[in-house]
């Protein structure tokens, strides 16, 4: 299929990748600890590429992603758990479970939401996040299996590196060539200005709508992925801040920038997981003392993102 | 069908300020129409109630034979409605290029599955898309320019790129809002050349706004003339230019400047 | 109007050898300029010439990479605008950029922030007033929902409210109509004459600025390739070739 | 030179709980030293933050067991982060136990005992159980409000044991609210439960959100008695509770003023060291750390499957908490006692037995 | 009646609550307002304001009005440091940069401070310098009563408010605010000192919301140094409830925030009262989108 062959290039360095991974994991030459966080970064970048869709090349102000993120979840954790398919047969399915499940609910709650732009638009899905967390402590209500405040507990440890790798490069390839094709222009356009594209025959409203479901949906995935690698999920894992994380990926990777969300979320992952190991025991509380500070002189020094050098 | 469009009675007012009182005009298919008139006299309101942007406070617009009152705006682009601001409103990070082509691809679709998976419809629509940008950027001078951001370029080569962006939507009617603006009157004759080139090729009905008479008087075949959001007169560009109201409210006793 | 500016005429601003870039893109390159107390000096160029660059380096919205601009024999290369404008600059912005949310009242008041003296402050009101009775009308309206035309009355009538010596004007007639425009010109000459202000005119209607002015430069790609007076620079066949048309 | 053990310690010293890390790091630092002095081994600590957050405390207990290997595992503090830690601890075998989580699913979840988890503390219905005991039996309570955290496992756990407990003994819960995380402001609550004029008012939660409501309790006129849970052992209770705490009862691990030579001596050395009296964070946390080290001596060699054979049966541990054994889901089977909080601090009222 | 004075109880719980909101989002519209900045931060620098009262309470003794006093003080300086050190080399990146550098900041005072050798990671008590009393009103057997700390409230969040005003809309200050708000590089042609109002702009929102972290340990006596987040956020939402930008709206939005959820807790369950203020919010938005105050003026 022409997918993969005009990806042909993309596609060698992604196996290369995944080669060398496997067989670092394969011959111990890293702990499971270091496995574990690598497969993370996938799940941090996938989620953080549908932030980057939504917001970096859209423009809509977004600070309720990991509500989607947790939607996705949840979601696929409960399925599997419920329908006891927890196998990597289904795995698969409970992921675009997860993924589509996310979807919808961006869809729903879209519609009204996404006619507010910028910061308005980013108070209404904060406020939207806090409903998602108050829906998932309460959650316990609804079903004794979600856990409610308590956690979801007993998911079966399905993604490995296989999955999440191919899952995650799979769908970057999707979102890039999603991005190079007519869609990805009109959100670009929709971005710099909406009055505009409309007069050009662009429907704003369906293209924001899409890219926000579209998003949503990776970041929907990325959560179906976590579930299944961590087997507990708890709402404070899809609070606010975990938003706040995604969007410091997107911007310090630079806005509309795909291979820069990818270094940034392995650099912001690695940084947060780096100073567990070298930090000394006696001041490991000050962990979170460096880490705003890292993150200030960074935007201070590429406030365009890492990728991009100071302009002017 | 003898008219293109139609306006009827159209009024829209902000707060206490009636900025268009009842106007009522037409366009035959094929024609220019200039719009002149004092600043704030509703020009520009008019236009933005044509493509929808404001919605009228009463009166119909028809295209074509039908009313298009209701539509959004993006669906009288589609229809054949083009139209440029009068401040400048470029996609400015994105290329001359980009510009060109979203307005012409927003007409001409392919599936997202298609623009994934990249089949045959995508390569066909997007190949076309570059043969008509690549038309209208060497029929407006952009030739050489066509990866450059919208935003790093010179101010007239953004005014020609809102045209050229315009005329991708392959409209029946186009709607200019003072073209000349910021143009020095050598530009300005260029422009006029242009325009009359444009209007030929693409087979065009134009309705102009503009305070250059240089530029207004030279292109129109009818010129409107509006105060106060009223039609005070219309008539051609040598009969407009004699009347008495048209002096007093708007061009002033020397003539043309 | 002729030029009737000697030597004597002390020396309001001297810009010499200024050069400004944007990034790597060179702007202007080696500009030198001088503009006499009361004098009008008009300057012609193409879109992207550089002209509204020249002028913002004036009133330090640009920072210049080489070159000095004295004022009133006050070096200004890199002072703040703020203080440039409380020495005297003013000016008026390409696109009018009135304050959309303010009342044309509170417009206009805020163009008079550096303009201690309350009398000073009420008589320019008055003038600019009786300037643009359609300002007057509007004194309460917000300035966002003016017309095109009324905003640039608005943006000139602020700048006019500092009192200023030396005022730059970026486009003064851009989208206005001919009458609105004839009408901002004679302010201009108004002005200069009554108040003997120094003024530096960009403007596209090459026409109107040769007209309004005693002295032009013509700026082509940041360089300054003729300069003189207004009278003969109107008749020069390079001029009416590549700006003022037939 | 003795054989070195690596123990690791996972404790919020970062985060929202960052006291409970650094009381719960503090009496870890005392048991280790004591037992470096007379155990078989020499311990050598792994510290690491979870933050109070499940991913971090999962990153941390992977980073423990796979990359320093440490032989056993000390902590989490809160149990939404220690049931990802006990997944972890069960799948690598490595023994864990946690003084002070209490959600029964940190040792047993979807029907299976994950073998190699322990806890120091008794589970959330226990504690549920014994104040509503107290309440009715001891205080001759009819109608009780409950007031309770729903976005925390351990003050809802609490909540929803107490409920059917009370209502068994024939008393009758008038009003059972639910707050968020971050609220301060429980006025609309306390307005609601004091037109029920309850007689106990049952606060399961820890004592920055029990001091703010029984302020505003009594600042509404409410007189009921207030009964709380272990989570009200600080010293800071009365700081910030004042006059409004003074007279309320809770459950709780262990009495500072009960004649008690261990605990005596815990609560000297603590003293001494960081100028408080302990909480029950450190001395749960202290036990815990006790009986891994005991295990650890009786044990043929401080490897998993061998460290875990002498845990298991852990039985009449004399710890600063009280007699602890473990049941076979290696939940600590110990005494409650019930302490009343007076301006002076907290005086031992009754023991309530398993 | 009992059903009324009831609910007049409820109102008064949430007006107390909202006037607290009221004095966070008043400068959470200014420093908005100024440089389109949701500043994170702001949240921490009420509990910085708290803390320093705390301290000069508890260790000084000083009387409530230099407590008041001293403390704004002290927050004005530090949002001054904030803006001159986090924010003000990005002055001219794009604001998604500076509302990064914001979390930044905000999380770092929130970790800083929580060091046991600043501050304290413990929950503290706030000493509560003087005594509550309730004042007990039933006019025609409609019984209500508030308390000397709500009065407190009241009326700093109201003297605030029309203190405010007055800067901002009578002084010439509070002019050059409003137009570097709208257009900085304009606003210099008008002779306005940008950083100095930028500043002013800062501290004063600053000070406002010391002053809140004074009457918040005062009404709800407790401190903690992650007490700024969740107040912060909501009272954020109130300011774009109110209108972003909008004094007035700040105030009314944080005492709409204030008594909904107060109101909700009373009628519905304290667990949705976060979940009905983003359905406010929401509806608000979309009917108008700045806000129950904003204004807008969109020219195509
Ligand atoms: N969005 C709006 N809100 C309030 N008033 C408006 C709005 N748009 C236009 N107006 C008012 O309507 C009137 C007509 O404005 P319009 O822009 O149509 O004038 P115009 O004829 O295009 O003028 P110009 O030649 O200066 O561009 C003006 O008085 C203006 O103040
Ligand atoms: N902020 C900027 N960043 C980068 N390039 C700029 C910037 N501003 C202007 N330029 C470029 O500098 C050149 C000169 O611009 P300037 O605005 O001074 O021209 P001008 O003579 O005033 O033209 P116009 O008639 O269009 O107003 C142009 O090529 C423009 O694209
Ligand atoms: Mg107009
Ligand atoms: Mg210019």
């Amino acid at each position: 299929m022409r997918f993969f062959l005009e990806s042909k290039k993309l596609m060698l360095l992604a196996l290369g990748i995944y080669v060398i991974l496997r067989l670092s994991f394969s011959f111990d030459i890293v702990s499971e600890y270091i496995e574990q966080i690598t497969i993370y970064v996938f799940i941090v970048i996938l989620a953080a590429t549908g932030l980057n869709v939504i917001y970096g090349y859209t423009g809509q102000f977004s600070l309720g992603h990991a509500a989607f993120y947790g939607i996705g979840a949840y979601t696929s954790a409960y399925l599997a758990k419920t329908s006891g398919l927890e196998n990597f047969l289904f795995f698969p399915a409970m992921i675009l479970a997860g993924g589509l499940m996310a979807a919808l609910v961006a869809y729903i709650i879209g519609i009204p939401i996404l006619r507010l732009r910028d910061d308005f638009l980013g108070i209404a899905t904060l406020g939207f996040g806090i409903l998602v967390r108050v829906f998932l402590d309460n959650s316990d209500r609804i079903s004794e299996t979600l856990g409610g405040s308590r956690g979801f507990t007993g998911i079966a440890r399905l993604t490995n590196l296989e999955i999440a790798f191919f899952v995650t490069v799979f769908l970057l390839l999707v979102t890039r060539n999603f991005i190079s094709s007519r869609y990805g222009l009109f959100w670009r356009c929709i971005k710099e200005d909406e009055t505009a594209s409309a007069s050009i025959g662009i429907d704003t409203a369906r293209m924001k709508l899409m890219a926000f479901v579209y998003g949503c949906f990776l970041a929907g995935v990325a959560g179906a992925l976590y579930a299944h690698l961590y087997t507990f999920l708890h709402p404070s894992n899809f609070d606010f801040l975990r938003s706040i994380d995604f969007l410091i990926i997107v911007i310090l990777g630079g806005m509309g920038n795909i291979a820069g969300t990818i270094y940034a979320g392995l650099l912001w992952v690695g940084f947060i997981e780096g100073l567990r190991i070298v930090l000394p025991a006696n001041i490991v509380d000050l962990r979170w003392v460096f880490i705003p500070l890292l993150l200030i002189v960074l935007m201070m020094w590429r406030p365009y993102g890492l990728m991009t050098k100071k302009k002017g | 069908m003898t008219t293109i469009l139609e306006v009827d009675r159209l009024m829209k007012s902000f707060g206490g300020v009636k900025a268009v009182d009842g106007i009522s005009f037409h366009v035959d298919p094929g024609e220019a129409l200039g719009i002149i008139g004092p600043n704030g006299a509703g020009k520009t309101t008019v236009f933005n109630l044509i493509t929808r942007f404001y919605t009228p406070d009463s009166g119909d617009i028809r295209f074509m034979g039908k009313s298009v009152t209701h539509l959004p705006p993006y669906r009288l682009a589609r229809l054949g409605i083009g139209r440029t601001f009068q401040n400048l409103r470029l996609f400015k990070e994105l290329t001359v290029l980009e510009n060109i082509t979203s307005a012409y691809l927003s007409g001409h679709r392919y599936s997202p599955f298609a623009g994934i998976f990249r089949t045959g419809r995508h390569s066909s629509v997007e190949n076309n898309a570059q043969v008509k940008a690549w038309v209208l950027i060497e029929f407006l001078g952009l030739a050489g320019r066509e990866h450059t951001k919208a935003g790093s370029l010179p101010y007239g080569e953004q005014r020609r790129l809102e045209l050229a962006r315009a005329l991708a939507i392959e409209p029946q009617l186009l709607l200019i809002d003072e073209p000349g603006a910021g143009m020095n009157p050598r530009e300005i004759q260029d422009l006029v050349t242009t325009l009359r080139e444009a209007k030929k090729r693409f087979s065009l009905t134009i309705v102009m706004i503009e305070h250059q008479m240089g530029l207004v008087m030279n292109i129109s075949d009818r010129i409107l003339v509006m105060d106060f959001g009223e039609k005070i007169m219309e008539g051609t560009p040598a009969e407009v230019k004699k009347d008495r109201r048209v002096i007093e409210a708007y061009l002033g006793e020397e003539g043309p400047a | 109007m002729t030029n009737h500016f000697s030597n004597e005429v002390p020396v309001v601003l001297a810009i010499d050898g200024l050069c400004v870039s944007y990034g790597i893109i060179g702007v202007l390159d080696n500009v030198s300029l001088e503009v006499r107390r009361g004098e009008i000096l008009s300057i012609v160029g193409a879109n992207g010439a550089g002209k509204s660059t020249l002028l913002k380096s004036i009133t330090g919205l640009v920072r210049p990479a080489s070159g000095s601009i004295d004022f009133d024999g006050t070096r200004i290369t890199t002072l703040r605008t703020d203080v440039i404008v409380r020495m005297g600059v003013t000016m008026v912005p390409e696109g009018r950029r009135i304050f959309p949310d303010l009342t044309v009242k509170e417009n206009l008041e805020l163009g008079g922030f550096s303009q201690p003296d309350k009398k000073v402050h009420r008589d320019l009101l008055d003038l600019i007033v009786t300037s643009f009775p359609r300002l007057k009308e509007r004194m309460k309206q917000h300035a966002g929902t003016l017309s095109g035309g009324e905003q640039q009355m608005l943006a000139m009538g602020r700048a006019l409210m500092s009192h200023p010596k030396l005022l730059l004007l970026d486009e003064p007639s851009m989208g206005l109509s001919p009458i609105i425009t004839r009408e901002i010109f004679s302010l201009i000459t108004r002005i200069n004459s009554e108040k003997g202000i120094s003024m530096i005119l960009v403007e596209q209607n090459a026409h109107m600025a040769l007209e309004h002015s005693h002295r032009s430069c013509v700026l082509e790609n940041g360089r300054i390739t003729l300069q003189g007076p207004s009278g003969k620079i109107k008749h020069d066949p390079r001029i009416v070739e590549a700006y003022l048309g037939v | 030179a003795k054989e070195t053990v690596k123990i690791g310690l996972i404790t919020p010293l970062t985060g929202d709980v960052k006291t409970f890390g650094e009381s719960i790091k503090n009496a870890f630092a005392i048991a280790v030293e004591e037992y470096s002095k007379k155990g078989k081994y020499t311990i050598q600590t792994v510290i690491a933050d979870d933050r109070n957050d499940p991913t971090e405390g999962a990153n941390a207990a992977l980073k423990l067991v796979t990359q320093d290997k440490v032989a056993a595992i000390i902590g989490p503090a809160t149990s939404k982060v220690a049931i990802p830690v006990s997944v972890i601890a069960t799948q690598y075998k490595v023994p864990m136990i946690t003084g002070t989580a209490t959600n029964p699913k940190v040792t047993f979840s979807d029907g299976k005992r994950k073998p190699y988890v322990f806890r120091a503390c008794f589970v959330d219905n226990f504690q549920g159980v014994v104040a509503a005991n107290f309440a009715l039996k001891d205080l001759k309570a009819k109608t009780a409000a409950v007031l309770y955290d729903v976005s925390n496992d351990y003050s809802k756990g609490l909540g929803e044991y107490f409920k059917p407990t009370f209502t068994k003994g024939n008393g009758k819960v008038v009003a059972f609210e639910s707050y968020q995380k971050d609220d301060v402001d429980f006025s609309a609550l306390i307005t609601k439960v004091a037109l029920k004029k309850p007689d106990v008012v049952f606060l399961p939660d820890y004592y920055n959100k029990v001091a703010l409501i029984a302020r505003q309790i009594r600042e509404k006129g409410i007189k009921a008695a207030l009964v709380g849970s272990d989570g009200w052992d600080s010293p800071e209770l009365v700081k910030i509770g004042g006059s409004s705490i003074i007279g309320g009862y809770f459950v709780s691990h262990y009495s500072p003023d009960r004649k008690d030579p261990i605990a005596e001596a815990f609560i000297k050395k603590y003293k001494a060291r960081h100028g408080i009296v302990p909480d029950a964070l450190a001395a749960l946390t202290y036990d815990a750390a006790g009986i891994l080290f005991k295990a650890l001596d009786t044990a043929k060699n401080p490897r998993s499957e061998e460290l875990l054979k002498a845990l298991a049966p852990t039985k009449g541990y004399k710890g600063v908490t009280g007699t602890i054994s473990f049941d076979t889901n290696g939940d600590a089977v110990k005494s409650a006692v019930i302490l009343k909080v007076e301006k002076s601090g907290f005086r031992y009222t009754t023991t309530v037995n398993p | 009646m009992e059903q009324a004075s009831y609910i007049a109880a409820q109102v008064i719980n949430g007006l107390q609550l909202g006037a607290v909101y009221a004095l966070i989002a008043l400068g959470y519209t200014m420093v908005y307002g100024i440089l389109r900045l949701i500043n994170f931060a702001h949240g921490d620098i009420f509990m910085l304001g708290a803390f320093v009262a705390y301290f000069l309470i508890s260790r000084f003794g000083m009387p409530l009005y230099l407590v008041f006093f001293a403390t704004m003080a002290v927050t004005a300086l530090s949002g001054y440091l904030m803006e001159k050190i986090a924010y003000k080399p990005l002055r001219n990146a794009p604001r998604i940069s500076l509302l990064i550098t914001a979390v930044g900041v905000s999380l770092f005072l929130e970790y800083f401070c929580s060091l046991r050798s600043i501050f304290t990671p413990d929950y503290i008590g706030f000493p509560r310098p003087f005594e509550m009393e309730t004042y007990n009103f039933s006019p025609g057997g409609f019984e209500f009563s508030f308390t000397n700390v709500q009065a407190l409230i009241f009326a700093i969040t109201f003297s605030a408010l029309v203190l405010l005003y007055l800067l901002v809309y009578r002084t010439k200050q509070g002019r050059a605010m409003r137009a570097v708000s709208y257009d900085q590089e304009t606003a210099a042609l008008m002779g306005i000192n940008i950083d100095n109002t930028v500043s002013l702009t800062f501290m004063v929102g600053a000070a406002l919301a010391g002053m809140g972290g004074v009457l918040y340990g005062i009404a709800y006596p407790q401190i903690n140094v992650f007490m700024g987040i969740m107040p912060g956020i909501k009272s954020f939402i109130a300011a774009v409830l109110g209108g972003i930008g909008i004094i007035h709206g700040a105030v009314i939005g944080g005492l709409i925030v204030g008594v909904s959820e107060v109101i909700v807790s009373a009628f519905l369950s304290s667990t949705y009262r976060d979940g009905v203020i983003f359905v406010i919010l929401l509806i608000v938005l979309l009917v108008k989108p700045s806000g129950i105050f904003g204004k807008r003026s969109d020219k195509v």
